[in-house]
Formats: structure tokens, sequence, C-alpha cells
């Protein structure tokens, strides 16, 4: 089972990675964020019945900071609305230079 | 005072090198803390107390051997075997009291110079100060190397942001060329750690690294590249003339009084001895010869053509640190010698000069020579003072810079005379550089009405300069004091030269075949060059075995 | 300075020369500390006058320190302080002569004040020496100094910067004093670039002017060249000797003939490099196109420096180290030959010279040569001894040059013209006005002229004579060469006749072409100047006699034994140049006593070439006297042939311009123009710009879309993960 | 039994990711999400993570994902339904680079479970199975946190401490 659950980890990983590429609404490029953070929690979950407790503690953590960052991304989303009344991350390009 | 000092020196000596080093931190935490107002006199403030206190070094300094005094060391980052060691010697005692005079100095000279952010300025050259005295001092060469990269932070902002019109050009310049250079030291010092059997960064620990000979001229021109782009050497100098153009007066002058050194000492402290094979190499010391007298030629040359003063007095930095260049790799006791007077002459006779530049440009806002002439109707201190300081520049016996041109020189011509007797004609070509500047500012009519109400030396300038010009003199009068104390820690770097050269002879001996392919650019075989030389002198007279001994009967 | 009195002064410091223990030398520190106390002195008087001077300048005026016929204070003490160190520092001088004269001193005494320069191999000791070369100098700087000093009273009187110019002056005497008395090549040599210092500020001591600074500078910079190869020469020295000294066992002296191999490379090297030295400092071909430049500076300058003193620096260096110069033939030849050269090179300029002060220096420069010519042919006392005449009546010249200047300045600055005051076409018939300056002048250059009793006759007879002799020594490689010289020494000795004659004639004689206004304001100078020319006339007459060759005295020429003539000179030098004698004999023989070619002794030499001076002298007068000279502003220069080419020097200064300065300076312009500016410049720019422009490229890759980022992350994501599960 | 959980809850999570990358509108999305975060707990539960397992639900399918809910709706984005997939060249490539990170994680994981550790992984897992027992399923997790991990378990509340207030500052309009 082992096997099974650290494929179906990978699987959420890139299905969410994938998200992150093709999708253009920011909000949904953050719910596949948290797929991929999902994933490997899945993983630290499913090796931790081999390892010892400290799979479970990282996976506490990791929520802990998901949450912190779904709380500040979305505000950003929220700041970024205010001002160009989208959220298509395509229309965003000042983050260069 | 001699006595006074001794009496005690259990106190003394335990404390002066870490106050040198760390009171002008505390310096530093005092402008930081008081008004813009203040900054100054309180930055003069620290800067003289520790001056004073370095005062001491003179008398209580014993150069006993030759070997490190007053030594003392802290584990830093004991992983590493890094130590907080600091010590001192006759090479870096001259260095370090050349700094805490100059700082002061730099201090009172800027007083009216610098008009903006005063608070940060004195902070800096505080900060500057620590890591200059800090790089004559540390033993350790993690320390060393941690100073060596401190120095050039203060100095990038003080370029970069109270110099002149292309001060950000000059600053980066000034930056990335000497980072460059020190980079490439630190990969050099870090393959030293990690593959020649040091267990620490202890000079000493380095002193008795284990090295090949092919290892030894890499190294050595890791080494030499940085220290090369700090002295400057021909032809990585053109930092220099942007440097000095655009840095505010004090930063020139600490420029060329104390940053300029740290690169000719690094020659004298750290390449010379630890690369004892390469340093001896006749390739390589034909070819820092052969730089250090292009330098001479070529910077006089440069110079005598600008029509900016304060990049022509740049020039002749370099030509100055072209006799230290020789003087070092003539591998003779003159020659060294000769060189460590020529840096401390050219630290106070150039640092003077930058000062009366920077009072000309605080007056006239122009360095321009074209828009000066007939000062010395005007201003007969300053003119005085800047003939006196001209002098002393170019040579004049009688002055500090004579001294130590003229050692240098004849202990090059002892083993190198070619080189000598062409870098001697560096002496016409300093008249011919600066003379010519000397009149059209002082001299000439008084053609210009602007230059009519040039103010003479007023009383702080006469502080300013008073020292320095005695100073000249008093070197170039009484040398024997500065000779006697340098000359133990002269020739225990000359032994180690010669003791390794004759270790790489026999290692060269047994691996011969080995080298030979190894490095077959640098040609070891030819290391039986010197190494001959050396056999033939007798290995039980030190140093001075290598004047010819007057041999009765004629040798023509 | 202090100590080295007080050193002096500790009994046992002192002598280190056994034999001359029975003689102390006194305060042998004062005499070169008076000076420069006077130079601090004065030097204070100096800027506290440039003080207010400058003070004027910058209120828009001028300072007038005689404004309501007072002098300020600073401009009264240096009067008495300039020349009262002098006085105080010749009779010093003169003390220890005698005691110098009583003691028969056979070696140099040396005192040594302090360890100068020291290193485990090389020790330069702050000492002088005095023996009796260096006592005759000192005789002839304090003494002859002295009354320069004197006249400077007088002469710059009126000018703003009399402090200076005196604490110049006395900066001078210290220099020129280290330079003679210093102990050893080192010591030699701070006084040579003292000296060269020293002459550089009075060159230019009207600084304002150009032209004149531009003469101080060209001065030191030649004399630099000159240093350049005193100072190669002591790198050597060094290497063969390991010490600088002159004296002791250790010595230079002691240890030349079993060090060096007479005739070898080694001591012919050191040799010409020490004349490099000295014809850069003395103003020989080809290094002395500084000279004639150097009349910019005020004239009692011209007479101490230019004339008497610091130009004979290279002539007394030469006689210091006849050692070695008797162990090198070669150089001998070339000093000598560089000597004659320079002397009729010189002789002929002034002839086509129409400047007072110019035609005296290309005499001085003229005389340099024969000194030259007498030490290049081992006549070293002879060579001392013209150069101690040389400077009694080329002091005398100059310094009634200056009377002449100093009146006739006078006299166009009271009429408001713009004449050229030192040009002798605006001069002529001043005997009328000026009768003490009148005579003196003419003792002097019948003296220059070689005229029998005067004191140039004796001294330029002696070199041209041993020129003669040497040249018929048995073994001397030379001789041919030496004839040449002799012959060509003659013919410059007729030069010299005849163009100080033309000096005298269109100075003094004839009608006066002076402007009709200023003529009455001509009068001779004030007697603090006259006193002095007087002293140096008595000198320049019977300074001679001092110095006589017994026939000679025996002959017609000493009137049978009667004048009273010796040839004290000779035996008086002879501790000093004996050595170099011997070796000299050992190497060529013993000299010819006849003349090359036709024969002759001396008696007979001495008279034909005193005749043939008076001869020239007389029908100089004659031709001279006839020609019609024509005031400066209308007179046109020679167009052509010899004498255009002697009017403008040979060409010299043009030629060193074409062929050394400029093409140095294009080279200097290049380094930096190409060398710094494009090349290593080009190639550090090159560098960062190199940098920034990859930085540019890289930054296209910078769109700015997170989806972007997130993609290019995931890429590296997967080239590591890749790594980490495939290359293990 | 277990496997056939396993099975049921892959299936759901899978879709469910899918379902978040397909769906035109957000909020289908964020149902998507929710039924993706609830099957990985069942998961959570069926490696006898309970705890964890509570936590998902409560925590991150409950309140993380009504916050995200919240903000669709405030920014009334609910019925946004224009395409926002990208396609063409770009999502091709982006599906290269996710299957061939697929491929190199399942790798990976396949190399991670040939290693060999579940040897004693039944021994590890009696000893948690024990713990859980003596200190219940939250005591596990709480014995470590506050001993050996205290130092990080504090910087959580500061980092979380810090967003809240970084959200407040972030999301305030300005003026």
């Amino acid at each position: 089972m082992l096997t099974h659950a650290l494929i179906l980890s990978a699987a959420l990983f890139v299905i969410g990675t994938l998200g992150v590429i093709v999708r253009r609404n920011a909000i949904v490029i953050f719910l596949c964020i948290e797929l991929q953070l999902n994933a490997v929690n899945l993983a630290f979950v499913a090796l931790s019945r081999y390892t010892g407790i400290e799979g479970q503690l990282y996976v506490f953590f990791v929520m802990t900071v998901a949450a912190a960052e779904a709380a500040v991304g979305l505000a950003i989303i929220i700041s970024i609305f205010r001002h160009y009344e989208t959220v298509n991350v395509d229309k965003f390009n000042l983050l260069k230079w | 005072m001699t006595s006074f000092v001794a009496s005690i020196p259990g106190l003394y000596e335990d404390w002066i090198l870490h106050a040198l080093v760390w009171l002008p931190v505390a310096g530093l935490v005092h402008v930081l803390t008081t008004s813009p107002e203040r900054s100054k006199v309180i930055a003069f403030r620290w800067s003289g107390l520790v001056f004073l206190l370095s005062l001491g070094l003179w008398w209580a300094f014993d150069p006993g051997n030759g070997g490190f005094a007053f030594e003392s060391s802290v584990p830093w980052i004991e992983a590493w075997g890094v130590n907080y060691s600091l010590g001192i010697d006759g090479i870096s005692v001259f260095m370090v009291i050349l700094t805490t005079l100059t700082t002061p100095i730099a201090i009172l000279g800027s007083f009216n110079y610098i008009r903006k952010r005063r608070k940060a300025f004195y902070a800096l050259m505080l900060l500057l100060q620590m890591g200059v005295t800090g790089v004559f001092l540390a033993t350790d060469i993690f320390l060393f190397y941690v100073f060596f990269e401190l120095t050039l932070v203060p100095m990038y902002f003080i370029v970069g942001i109270w110099g002149g019109e292309r001060r950000i050009y000059a600053a980066v310049k000034f930056f990335l060329y000497t980072a460059v250079g020190s980079l490439l030291m630190l990969v050099a010092i870090l393959y030293m750690y990690f593959s020649s059997g040091v267990d620490s960064f202890s000079y000493e620990a380095f002193l008795n690294a284990e090295l090949t000979m092919r290892e030894q001229l890499w190294l050595f021109a890791a080494f030499a590249l940085a220290f090369g782009i700090k002295v400057p050497i021909f032809p990585l100098h053109t930092w220099l003339p942007d440097a000095h153009v655009e840095a505010p007066t004090p930063g020139s002058v600490i420029l060329a009084s104390l940053l300029l050194k740290m690169g000719t000492y690094g020659f004298l402290r750290f390449l010379l001895p630890f690369f004892p094979g390469a340093s001896q190499h006749p390739t390589v010391v034909t070819v820092m010869l052969v730089l250090g007298v292009a330098g001479i030629i070529y910077a006089a040359w440069v110079a005598a053509v600008q029509p900016d003063a304060k990049k022509l007095v740049a020039y002749t930095s370099v030509a100055h640190m072209g006799f230290v260049m020789i003087g070092v790799f003539a591998l003779t006791v003159n020659g060294l010698q000769g060189g460590l007077v020529v840096m401390i002459s050219h630290g106070v006779s150039t640092g003077a000069l930058f000062l009366l530049l920077g009072m000309m440009y605080e007056r006239r806002h122009t360095r321009l020579i074209d828009d000066f002439g007939g000062i010395g109707r005007v201003a007969p201190l300053f003119a005085t003072a800047f003939v006196i300081t001209a002098l002393a520049s170019i040579g004049l016996p009688g002055t500090s810079g004579f001294i130590g041109e003229f050692l240098a020189l004849i202990g090059t011509f002892e083993t190198h005379a070619v080189v000598a007797i062409i870098a001697a004609t560096g002496v016409i070509f300093a008249a011919y550089y600066m003379l010519p500047m000397v009149q059209r500012v002082l001299f000439n009519e008084l053609d210009k009405e602007e230059n009519r109400t040039f103010a003479d030396l007023s009383r702080r300038e006469m502080w300013v300069l008073g020292p320095l010009v005695a100073l000249m003199i008093w070197i170039g009068v009484q040398p024997a004091p500065i000779l006697e104390r340098m000359e133990p820690s002269v020739q225990v770097v000359l032994e180690r030269v010669e003791e390794g050269a004759m270790a790489a002879a026999a290692e060269g001996a047994v691996e011969d075949g080995q080298l030979a392919d190894a490095s077959g650019r640098a040609g070891p075989p030819s290391t039986s060059g010197p190494v001959d030389g050396l056999n033939a002198a007798p290995a039980t007279a030190p140093a001075p075995a290598r004047t010819t001994v007057p041999t009765p009967g004629g040798e023509d | 300075m202090v100590f080295a009195a007080a050193a002096a002064a500790v009994p046992g410091s002192g002598p280190l020369a056994p034999q001359a223990a029975d003689w102390e030398p006194l305060l042998p520190g004062w005499i070169i500390l008076l000076p420069l106390l006077g130079f601090v002195a004065n030097s204070l008087c100096a800027l506290l006058a440039a003080r207010q001077s400058s003070a004027a300048v910058r209120a828009g005026g001028e300072w007038d320190p005689f404004a309501g016929g007072k002098r300020p204070l600073t401009h009264t003490l240096p009067t008495w302080i300039g020349p009262g160190v002098m006085a105080l520092a010749f009779l010093l001088t003169l003390w220890n002569f005698e005691g110098m004269w009583a003691a028969h001193l056979d070696e140099p005494v040396v005192e040594k004040f302090w360890t100068w320069i020291v290193t485990s191999t090389l020790t330069v000791d702050a000492a002088v020496q005095l023996d009796q070369l260096s006592m005759i100098m000192m005789l002839v700087v304090t003494g002859v100094g002295f009354l320069i000093h004197v006249f400077s009273v007088g002469y710059m009187r009126d000018d703003v910067g009399y402090p200076r110019y005196f604490a110049y002056l006395n900066l001078f005497v210290f220099f020129m004093l280290v330079l003679v008395m210093g102990a050893g090549y080192a010591m030699m040599f701070i006084g040579w670039e003292g000296v060269g210092l020293c002459s550089y500020l009075l060159i230019g001591y009207w600084f304002t002017d150009r032209e004149k600074s531009d003469a101080g500078k060209k001065a030191f910079i030649v004399n630099r060249i000159g240093d350049f190869g005193f100072l190669v020469a002591m790198f050597l020295l060094y290497q063969a000797f390991g010490t600088l000294e002159f004296a002791g066992s250790d010595g230079i002296f002691a240890n030349a003939e079993g060090t060096l191999a007479a005739g070898g490379a080694t001591v012919t090297a050191i040799t010409l490099l020490l004349m490099l030295g000295a014809a850069g400092k003395s103003a020989q071909v080809p290094l002395h196109v500084w000279l004639p430049d150097a009349m910019a500076g005020p004239t009692p300058v011209s007479a101490l420096i230019h004339a008497a003193t610091m130009v004979t620096a290279g002539v007394y260096m030469v006689a210091r180290s006849s050692f070695l110069y008797a162990l090198a033939p070669t150089s001998q030849a070339v000093v000598a030959g560089i000597g004659v050269l320079t002397a009729l090179i010189a002789a002929t300029i002034a002839l086509k010279q129409y400047d007072i002060k110019k035609v005296l220096a290309y005499s001085t420069v003229s005389q340099l040569g024969f000194m030259f010519l007498g030490a290049g042919v081992g006549a070293f006392t002879a060579a001392i001894f013209h150069l101690m005449t040389h400077a009694f009546f080329k002091a005398l010249l100059f310094l009634g040059a200056g009377a002449v200047i100093h009146s006739m300045h006078h006299a166009l600055h009271k009429t408001g013209s713009h004449e050229d005051a030192q040009d002798m076409r605006n001069m002529g018939g001043l005997r009328t006005r000026m009768r003490i300056t009148w005579v003196v002048m003419w003792i002097a250059t019948l003296a220059i002229a070689g005229i029998w009793p005067f004191a140039g006759f004796f001294s330029k007879d002696e070199i041209i004579w041993y020129t003669a002799a040497w040249a018929g020594a048995e073994s001397n490689p030379y001789g041919w060469l030496y004839t040449v010289y002799w012959l060509v020494a003659l013919a410059t000795a007729l030069l010299t006749a005849f163009y100080m004659t033309r000096l005298m004639i269109m100075t003094f004689h004839g009608s006066s072409r002076v402007e009709k206004g200023a003529q009455s304001h001509l009068h001779e100078a004030p007697r603090v100047m006259t006193v002095p020319l007087i002293i140096l006339a008595v000198l320049s007459v019977f300074g001679g006699w001092v110095n006589v060759p017994e026939e000679l005295q025996a002959s017609v020429v000493g009137f049978f034994g009667t004048l009273p003539m010796s040839e004290w000179l000779h035996h008086w030098l002879e501790p000093v140049t004996a050595g170099a004698a011997g070796v000299q004999v050992a190497a060529m023989g013993d000299p010819s006593y006849s003349a090359p070619l036709v024969g002759g002794g001396e008696v007979m030499w001495a008279l034909i070439s005193t005749l043939a001076a008076a001869l020239v002298v007389a029908g100089a007068c004659r031709y001279l006297l006839a020609r019609k000279y024509v005031p400066a502003a209308e007179a046109a220069a020679p167009s052509s042939g010899l004498g255009r080419i002697l009017y403008n020097k040979w060409y010299f200064d043009e030629l060193f311009d074409r062929t050394v300065v400029q093409p140095i300076l294009a080279a200097s312009r290049w380094c930096w123009k190409v060398v710094d500016n494009v090349l290593i410049d080009g190639f550090v720019n090159f560098v960062g710009n190199f940098t920034r422009l990859a930085g540019w490229i890289a930054s296209l890759f910078q769109t700015g879309q997170a989806t972007t980022y997130a993609f290019v992350l995931t890429l590296g994501v997967l080239a590591i993960l890749g790594a980490a599960v495939f290359l293990q | 039994m277990s496997e056939v959980l396993f099975v049921l809850f892959a299936v759901v999570a899978l879709g469910g990711a899918f379902g978040v990358v397909i769906s035109k509108s957000p909020v289908a999305s964020l149902l998507f999400m929710v039924a993706t975060l609830a099957s990985v707990a069942g998961i959570y539960v069926l490696f006898e993570a309970h705890f964890l397992a509570a936590i998902q639900v409560l925590v991150y399918a409950g309140a993380i994902m009504v916050l995200f809910l919240f903000v669709i709706m405030l920014l009334n984005l609910g019925h946004d339904y224009r395409a926002d997939l990208k396609f063409g060249l770009w999502s091709l490539l982006a599906f290269v680079v996710a299957g061939l990170t697929a491929g190199v994680l399942a790798q990976g994981f396949m190399d991670v479970a040939d290693t060999g550790f579940r040897e004693d992984g039944a021994a590890v897992a009696a000893a948690l199975d024990e713990a859980a027992r003596e200190q219940g399923v939250a005591g596990v997790i709480a014995e470590p946190l506050f001993t050996d991990y205290v130092v990080a378990f504090e910087l959580m509340g500061l980092l979380l401490l810090v967003a809240i207030v970084a959200a407040v500052v972030l999301a305030k309009p300005r003026n």
C-alpha cells in the first residue's frame, strides 16, 4: 500500500503542477499549489508508518505554512484585484528586472 | 619615555593591538550616536586617541629576532581552525603607525570638504581604519582576508557617495577590480587550507604548508594578482586614477597612503614567505621586476601629460609602487628595506599631496592644473608645503623619498643591475612630471582673477600638513631608527625565501622529471638558476651573502 | 644638526684617522650648521613678509615693503643674518684651515655626526671629511660666498622677496658645504641634489615670470639626468666596495687599486657615469644647455652658483675621485675630450651673444671645460687651481655685470623705458659712469684671458701645459688625442681673450648707446657692492701666485724669483692627489715636459700663450673699437653662415627639443591616450560591458509572467530530481 | 477492506484533482478541491494518522477552503466562466514536463520503496500504534511537538501571527 500511496502522491503533485502552469486564474493556481502541498503531505504520512512520528509532525508544519500562505496569498490577490480588476496572472508582468 | 613604557610591558603589549583594532569601532558607534555637526570632531578625537596609543609602539616594540611580538590568539571558528589572532613585527609596526597617523590627519583634512551625510562619512572612515589596521595586524589568514575585504566596503561608499561627477563609475570599477583579485586569493587560500596538510588558518601553519613547485606557481599567481591589483602593478592600475580623481580628499589620502600599502604589504608578508620557491623562480622574478620597472617609467610618463592634478598624483603612486616592487623582488636586504621605506614615504608624501590638492579644490572647485598659476604669490605657506612635499615625492636627498628609492635601487642593483639602471631613470622622469605641475600651479603669472583670492593655509590646515612635512624631513635625515627596527623582520622574510628555495631545489632534484611534464609552461628545470646562485653563496651567512665581497686583484 | 655640534664637541667622537689625532677640527659641524640656521631664520622672515605680501595681492594691490622710506624688520634682519652666518662660517673655516696647515695632515679627518642609512649590508654615516681638497673648496665657498652675500645686500635691496632670496642663498651654501665636506659619495649626493634644488629655486626666483621658472625647471631636469649617472655610479661603487665612504681603511680610496683592475670595465663604467653626473652639474656638452638659461636668476646668484661654486662641483667630484680616474685612462680621455669640446663650443657661442650675462655664462661653460680638461689629463691640482682662480675672476665678472645691470636697470626704470637692461647693444661708454666697475672688470677680463700676471694666466696655462706634457708621456695610449686637445685648448684660450674683450668694449667703451634720457641716471654701484668687487679684483690679480711651478718662478715669469710666488697649492693638495698621480705615472710613464709636435718647455709656452693672448686682446680692442654697434631694437639677428649658427648656440636646444623632449612628450601622450585609455581600460570596460550585455540577454527571459517562472522552476526541479534519481 | 477503501479514496482524489484543474468555474474547482482533500484525509486514516485526518478536514477542507470561497465571492468571480486554461504549445510543453516529472517521481518512489527500509517498518508501525494507545492520537504528535520541536512550533506560531498581520495590512484598502 505504501507504493500505491506514493504513486498517488506523485500523481496528485503532477496534476497540481500542471494546474499551476496551465491555469490563468490566480485563485485556481493557489488551489493547485494547495494540491501540491497535499500530495507531499500524503507522502509524508505514508512514509511515517515506516520511519516514525516525524513524518506526521512535518505534515503538521506544512499545514500551518499552507494556512499562512493562503492567508497572505489571498490578501495579495485581493490587493491586486483592487488595482487591476482581474485575477488573470497573464495580465501581471511587473515581476521583471 | 622609553623606561616608562617598558615598565608596564605586561600591560601595554597585552591590550594595545586589540585597542588599535577595536577603538575605531567604539568611535564609530559614538559618531553614529552624535549629531552631524559634532561627528567630525568626535571622529577626529577617537582616531587621535588611537594614534597617541599607537605611538607607544615606537618605544615598546622590540624588533628582537624579527618574529611577531605582542601576539595573542582567541579561537574564533574552531571547526575550521580560525583564530582571532593579532601580532606585530618590524614590517607591520610602521604600517600600523602610518595608519593611525594618516587617519586622524585625513579626518582633520576633511572638515570642510565633507558637507553631506557627515555622520555616515566619519563612521565609514573609522571603519576603514579598523579594517586597515586589522589587515596589518592579523596573523591569521582567514582574519586577514576578512579585514582585507572589509576595507573595500567603506572605501566603496566613500568614493560612491562623496565622490566627484563620475563617482559611481569609479567606485564600481574600484570595487570590481579589487574584488576580482581578492576572490582569486580566497580560492588560493582555501586551496592551501584544504590540500596541503594545513589544519588551521594561522600564519605559522600556512608557512609550513607543503606545496610542490607547480602549486606554488599557481598559488603565487593568484595571490600576486590580488595584491598586484591592490598595489597596483602596471598594467592592473587603471582603477587607481579613476578612484583617486573621483574620491573625496580624505578618501584619496587613505587610498594612497594605506590601501595601496596593503598590496605591497601582502607581497612582503604572505607571498614571499608562503611561496619561496615561486618567489625565487627566475621567470617570476623577471616578470615582477619588468612590471615594476615598466610601472615606474610608464606611470611617470603618463603622469607628466595629465591635465588633472589629482590624476597626475595618482599616476605617481603607480610609479612609486614600482620602486617597491623592484625592491621586494630584488630579494636583498637593501631592496626589501628600501621598498618598505618607499611605502612609508609614499604614504606620507602622497597623502600630503592629496591633502594639498584637496585644499586647492576646496578653494577653486577645479582640479585642472591650467586653472591655477601664480598661487605662490597669494599663498606662501601653501606653496612652501607644496614644494617640500613635491620634492619628497620625487626623492630629493634629505627627504624620505630618497632613502627608500636609494635603498630599493641599490638593493635591486645587487642582483639585477640592468633593472636598477632602467629604474634609476625614474629619478629623471620624476622631475619631468612633478616640476611642471609645481610650476604651473605655484609659479608663473597670477593671471586668473579667481586665484587672486586663493586663501593661504588656515590654522587647521597647518596642523594637517605640519606633521606630514616634518615626517618627510625627519625620515630623510634620520632614517636609521626605522631601518634598524624593520631589519630583523626583513631578514626573516629573506631567510625564509632562501630556505624555501633550497627546499624547492631539493624537491626539484627528486621529482625533476615529474615536474618537467607537470608544469612545462613555467619551466621548472630553470629553477636551478637561482638555486645554483644560492648554493654558491655560503649558507652560513644569512642574507648579506649577496654583496659582492671585494676580491683583491681586480674583477675585470 | 644640533646633535652634530654636540657630537663635534665631545672628544673622542671625532677623528677616526689615528695620524690626525694631533689635530682636532674646530666645530666643523657648525660650518655647515651656520648657513642652515641662517636659512631657517631667513625663511621665517620670508614667510612673514610673504604673508603680508599675499594679503596685499589678495586685496588686489601690490605690497610695497619700503613705503614711507622705512624697511620692515623682515627686510632688515636678513641683511645681517645672511652675510653674518657666512662671515662666521668663513672665519671658522679659516681657523680650521690654519689648524690643518699647522698639522701637516696626511690622512683626512672624518667627523661622524650620526648614522644616516643603515642596513645589514650598507652603512652610510652623516659625516664630514676634512682634508686639503675639501678645505680649499670650503674656503672658496664660504669666502667667495660671503662676498657675494655682501654684494647681494646692495643688489637685491629693493626686491620684495629680499628675505626669501637670502633664505635660498643660505640654503644653497649649506648644501654646497655638505657637497664638498661630505665623507662619502652618498653624503656628497645630498649636497649634489641640494644645490640643484637651490639652483632651481634661485633661477626661478622671480617665479611669476614664466620664462624664468621654465629655466629653473630645465636646470633641475637636466641636472637630474646627471644625477642619474651619479646614482648608478654609486651602485657600482657599492657593489665593488660595499661602502660609499671615501676615507678610512675600508673606504673606497684605500681599496681602489686593490679592488678595481686598472683600465677595467668596472672602473671605466664608474668613472664615465660619474662624469655624466659631473657633466650635468657642471654644464658640459651635451648637458650644458641649462646653464645659459640659468642666467634668468638674479645676477649674484649667477656669480655664486653658476660661476663660482655649484657648477664647479663636477670638477670637485672628479678631483675627489682622482684615484678612480687614474685607474681608467679611457675615462680620462673622455673627460678631457668632453672638457675641451665644451670649452671650444661654448667659446664659439660666446662670440656671438649680446646678452652680457649670456656671454659670461658661455664663458663659464668654456672655463669649466678647461677644468675638466685639466682633470682629464690627470692635472687634478691644476683643475682645482683653475676652479679657485675662476671662482675669483668669474665671480668678479658676474658681480661687475651685476653692477652694470643694476645701474642700467635703475636708469631705464627711471625713464620708464622697456629696453633690455642686459643687452650689450644697449650699453656702451659706461666707463665714464662706472669707474670702479670698469677697472675691476678689466682686471677680471685680463685674468680670464690668461694675461700675465693675473690669476687666470697661471691656472689656465698649467692646464694647457699639462695637456701638452701628458701628450708626450711614453706609454700614454691616447697621446695623439691629447695633442689634439692641446691644440684645441690653445685656440680656445685665444677665443676666450677675444670674446671677453668684445664684452668689455661693447659695455664700457665706444659711444653710449643707452637711451638719451637714461644716460644721466647711470651711476656707480653703492659701496656695499663695490667693496666685494675690489676684494675679488685683488684676488683675481694675486690669486694665481699661490701655485706657480718653481721653474716659472725662477724665469722671467716670476721676475727670476723676486715676486712672492710659490707652489703652495700643489704641495697642499699633494696628500689628496699624490696617489692618483702615482697611478698615472705608473700607467703612462712620466710626462714629457715638452710640447708635442713642436717641442719647447714650460717657460717658453707660458710666454707664448700670454703674448698671444695679449695680442688678441690688443687686436680685438683695435678692431672692435672701430666697429659701430646699434641698439638692440635696431639690430637684426645674424642672417646667415657661421654667425647665425653661433647666435643660435649651435641649435642645441632645438636639437634636444626635437630628439628628446618632443618624442618623450609624444610617447607620454600615446601611453596615456592609447595604452591606458584604449588598451587597458578598453579591456577592463569591455569585461564590464560584456557582463552587462550578458545580463541584458539573460533578462530577456524575465517575462514577468509568474506562470513562466513556475514552469521554469518545474523544469529545474525536474532536472535536479532526474539527476538524483537516475545518476546515483 | 482497506485496499478497497484506498482505491476508492485514490480515485476520488485523482478525479477531484483533475476537476480542480479543468473546471471552468472557480467555485467548481474549489468544490473538487474539497473532495480531494476529504479523500486524502481518508487515506490518512488508512495510515493510522487519525489526528492529521481530523485536522485535514477541519482546517483544510473546512477553514482554508472557506477562506478561498469567501475571496471568490468577495471578488465576485463565481460566475467567471471565461476559458482560462491555456492551450497550444504552452500546454503541450506543460504536459510533457508534467509527464516527465510524474515519470521521474514514480521512478524515484519505486527506488525508495525498494531500498528495503520496510523490513523494520512493521516494528515502527507497531511502536506507533502502541504510543497511540498510550497517549492518544493527539498525544503522539503533541508530545514531540512540545519537547523536541518546541522551537519550530513556536516559530510556527510566530509565522501565523506575521501572516495574519500581513494579510490584514495587504487586504486593507489604501486610503
